[in-house]
């Protein structure tokens, strides 16, 4: 059963220096609350995987949490490039980042893999791109047909961390619209940390809905407006202004820096 | 900009235009995000009412009336048919075989339509460190055929890629089928000088068609190859007034609301 | 796009004599006016597909539509033994029909695989039970832990039907409650029937639903009532009396085939 | 009929009652129809209230009012806290290794506690052809424990089985572990005479205790192999007044409508 604490606690007990985290979020319910609090707390060599790293990893990156990217896609949505990332890559600063970079197929079937405790994933892809080399992939041969298809090592994050937009009080969550992949990162995690808009008395059906029972969620924080600049559907828009002002923020490291010291380090545990 | 007897329109537009038009109505669409996105719902506002969007965001029959910012926006999910998860998308969907078009943008493209979307320079010690291959390697694979459209330069249409992200045509033609890939591949390729589509016996990408005001000779030294040119050139039509308003009234929904 | 048409003329099309079929639901949204019409268009040589035949498969086994079934449970839900299926595997009447028996678990694979266009489905299964002998399983070794796992080849039913609760006039098809295997039956087939107990105007999002767009679907024909003696969840409950009823009516071969020919044969193209 | 200061009840009921014991509140349960079914709701009724039943149709925290009759009864789907499809019940949920106890039938056992469901007498010339497996054979495997609940006779507590549809202990202590799975297996066989756990060092099945009025000869005789009786057996307690009340109290809605 999932234990209602706060965001700081959480993160203080489930994310460890050295783990494979996960804060999934396909361009919606970015968990961007948990990953200052990360941030705050000075977490140093995280293995970091998402599908679509952007603004919060960015964040991450450049704060020097992490030594390690493991994604499909990492961009400012619609705006560009994440600078932060860049700088990771191309220069080191302020740290080597180590990259294992899936296609959003093989990514996603890889999760798949780790919620259903299988071996691998499989699908057909990766043939003739040379993505092959850069990633996990391996190849096995249909005793079927004799076709040889992918298969990609299941993802299987120490934590994974999602922003929903409800719980009730036993922990049961529930998030809709853009859901991504995240039951499967939470399926696919040992322990799930889930951050919210509210708690509410209980959790009304509604069309779209994922539902994570209280059973497969280890904690449950409240973080009002915890996805934002990002979106949560039904509670706020996207702060598109913020995504594009990042672009700016982010292209110098001393601008970055100080930005992250007034909006995320010198703020008490709540997001920026 | 461009004068024409239906007002002025920059090569953009016209870019955006001409890959509009070859979406059908009523083909289901998977889309990239930026300037795919711009086109399909260009030809969504115009000849193409009943094309079905897919975004990989899972939203299934998006019907936006601004243009998204991001393959997440909130507008997608509460327009579309039906969203379903990621995993979901990409293999009952995507590698199912129901999507006739895939959209594509890319960095770099060489003469046989393979993209490249990871890196510029070399791989671990990248000059540019680009977002990567997100959909494209799958929706490159298995819709029945694949638009790109990007503009044209010798660094974006380059003799040898830094990294192939995507295979079009592989090695050219007999690739596709050895690699085991259903579709069509790249089927044109839409660029702001004009329109490259495979040859069908090499499938090397040949120009066939200009748009107005274009030469061959603009669209050789915007290519990092020999370019082949068909033997019968087509002049795209210029964008309408009806097009051309159409896409000036697909801006995102923040742009507007200033 | 889904054509709207008549449920006799759905049929006529798409059900061929030789066919492999699959009428899907799992314990609910059962076809069975849709099975009744293959029984009275007279198919034959059918290879019949369902994780869970029941009486609906019994009927069409006892009136010699198929010579094969595909399936993981095949009895009378809460009630005991399908006579029909029974006599056939027992004494070949009125024919031998021959079994591919899964496991719940491999089956479903099978079909997510099918609707994936997968060269396999992946499980951990099939080890140890005699069923690794009776069904369609082989075995790939994982490149990365050596492990061996259970693959099963995918279905592709050249034509599946399933029942719905709603269409709209585009063709458009929504099903809720349990809705089982049949998103991955419609998907995996290369054809696709769905009998609707209505069309409505538009279909308003629900809590749960399942949608299938026009453009996966062949031909959606109006069956009101089609489900029963199951039950279509918001319109009608399950006639278990029936259920009760059919447990006698099977065990005798001259009982069911006069009530078969009273109900089935003789009425029109209509749900018994 | 036995009688109790309690009141009288049956063999059945007794069984029904042992097996409910055994679950513990708050543990997640995937259910199969019948007296599994029978027995995990007695559980929910009284000392287990927030115990999480799955069935197999999908539907996880379903909180029946009424007895299922079968698996895919309207009021599982009207009361569960969220429907799943059926590959991913199986695929996420159990394989996933998030299922506390299976609880199984079965129409024959071995000493080991691996089941048939498929067949009695040869398979392809059967004496009688069984509904199948079902989900059992992955209950089995991957649920952290499976309970079993079958009526004891020579017929169904045999020597060997005709057809192994799902796999107990199989040859005995070390079997799942070459197998590969992940569970305990079973570590219960609730019968209408008595409890049967198995050895800790050889995994054979075990009397471990008696329902009241039983002795282990009626046991023995009821049993197809020489049965192991441990050196300790214990003595079921009599149904409370309370359990009989909640077991009986469980119909399925028809019955209640009539």
């Amino acid at each position: 059963m999932a234990e209602l604490v706060q965001l700081d606690e959480a993160i203080a007990e489930l994310v460890r220096d050295g783990d494979v985290v996960a804060l999934e979020g396909f361009t919606h319910l970015i968990p961007h609350a948990a990953g200052h609090e990360i941030i705050r707390q000075g977490r140093r060599d995280l293995t970091l995987v998402r599908m679509t790293p952007d603004v919060v990893y960015d964040q991450m990156i450049g704060m020097g949490c992490a030594r390690k990217l493991v994604f499909s896609w990492g961009g400012n949505p619609g705006v560009g490039s994440l600078h932060r990332l860049r700088d990771a890559v191309e220069h080191d600063w302020p740290a080597p980042l180590e990259l294992e970079e899936h296609s959003h197929a093989g990514m996603a079937a890889a999760y798949a893999a780790g919620a259903a405790r299988l071996p691998f994933g499989v699908l057909r892809g990766y043939a003739g791109s040379d993505l092959a080399e850069r990633t996990a992939v391996g190849w096995v041969t249909s005793p079927f047909t004799g076709e040889e298809t992918a298969v990609v090592p299941p993802l299987r994050p120490d934590v994974t961390v999602v922003h929903a937009q409800r719980a009730d009080e036993s922990g049961n969550v529930q998030l809709w619209g853009i859901s991504g992949v995240q039951k499967e990162a939470v399926l696919a995690a040992d322990r799930a940390l889930v951050t919210v808009e509210e708690i509410v008395p209980s959790l009304e059906p509604r069309p779209g809905a994922v539902f994570l029972p209280s059973w497969v969620v280890t904690a449950v924080a409240v973080a009002a407006h915890g996805a934002h600049p990002s979106y949560a559907q039904g509670y706020y828009d996207r702060d598109n202004a913020f995504y594009v002002e990042w672009d700016e923020i982010s292209r110098d490291r001393d601008t970055f820096l100080a930005w992250m010291r007034e909006h995320v380090v010198e703020t008490a545990s709540a997001p920026a | 900009m461009t004068e024409s007897p239906n007002g002025r329109y920059t090569a953009d537009e016209m870019m955006a235009v001409a890959a509009a038009r070859r979406l059908a109505d009523g083909a289901v669409c998977f889309v990239g995000i930026g300037v795919p996105s711009r086109a399909a719902n260009l030809a969504r506002a115009t000849h193409a009412p009943h094309a079905v969007l897919i975004y990989e965001s899972g939203t299934i029959g998006a019907k936006p009336e601004h243009l998204p910012l991001s393959i997440g926006d909130g507008e997608l999910a509460e327009t579309a048919d039906v969203v379903v998860s990621v995993p979901e998308i990409f293999s009952y969907w995507l590698q199912g075989g129901r999507i006739d078009v895939g959209f594509l943008g890319a960095a770099q493209i060489d003469r046989f339509g393979n993209l490249n979307s990871t890196v510029i320079g070399d791989y671990d010690r990248p000059q540019v460190r680009l977002p990567g291959g997100g959909g494209a390697p799958e929706i490159a694979a298995w819709c029945r055929e694949t638009f790109v459209i990007l503009k044209q330069s010798p660094r974006t249409f380059v003799e040898r890629l830094d990294f192939r992200t995507t295979v079009g045509h592989g090695e050219g033609a007999g690739s596709r089928e050895r690699l085991g890939f259903d579709g069509a591949g790249v089927t044109c390729v839409v660029t702001d000088l004009g329109v490259l589509e495979p040859d069908p016996a090499s499938a090397e990408l040949t120009l066939t068609a200009l748009h107005p005001g274009v030469t061959v000779d603009d669209v050789r030294s915007a290519t990092g190859w020999e370019l082949r040119v068909s033997t019968d050139v087509r002049s795209s039509e210029e964008p309408t007034s009806e097009e051309l308003a159409a896409l000036r009234a697909l801006k995102p929904a923040e742009v507007v609301a200033r």
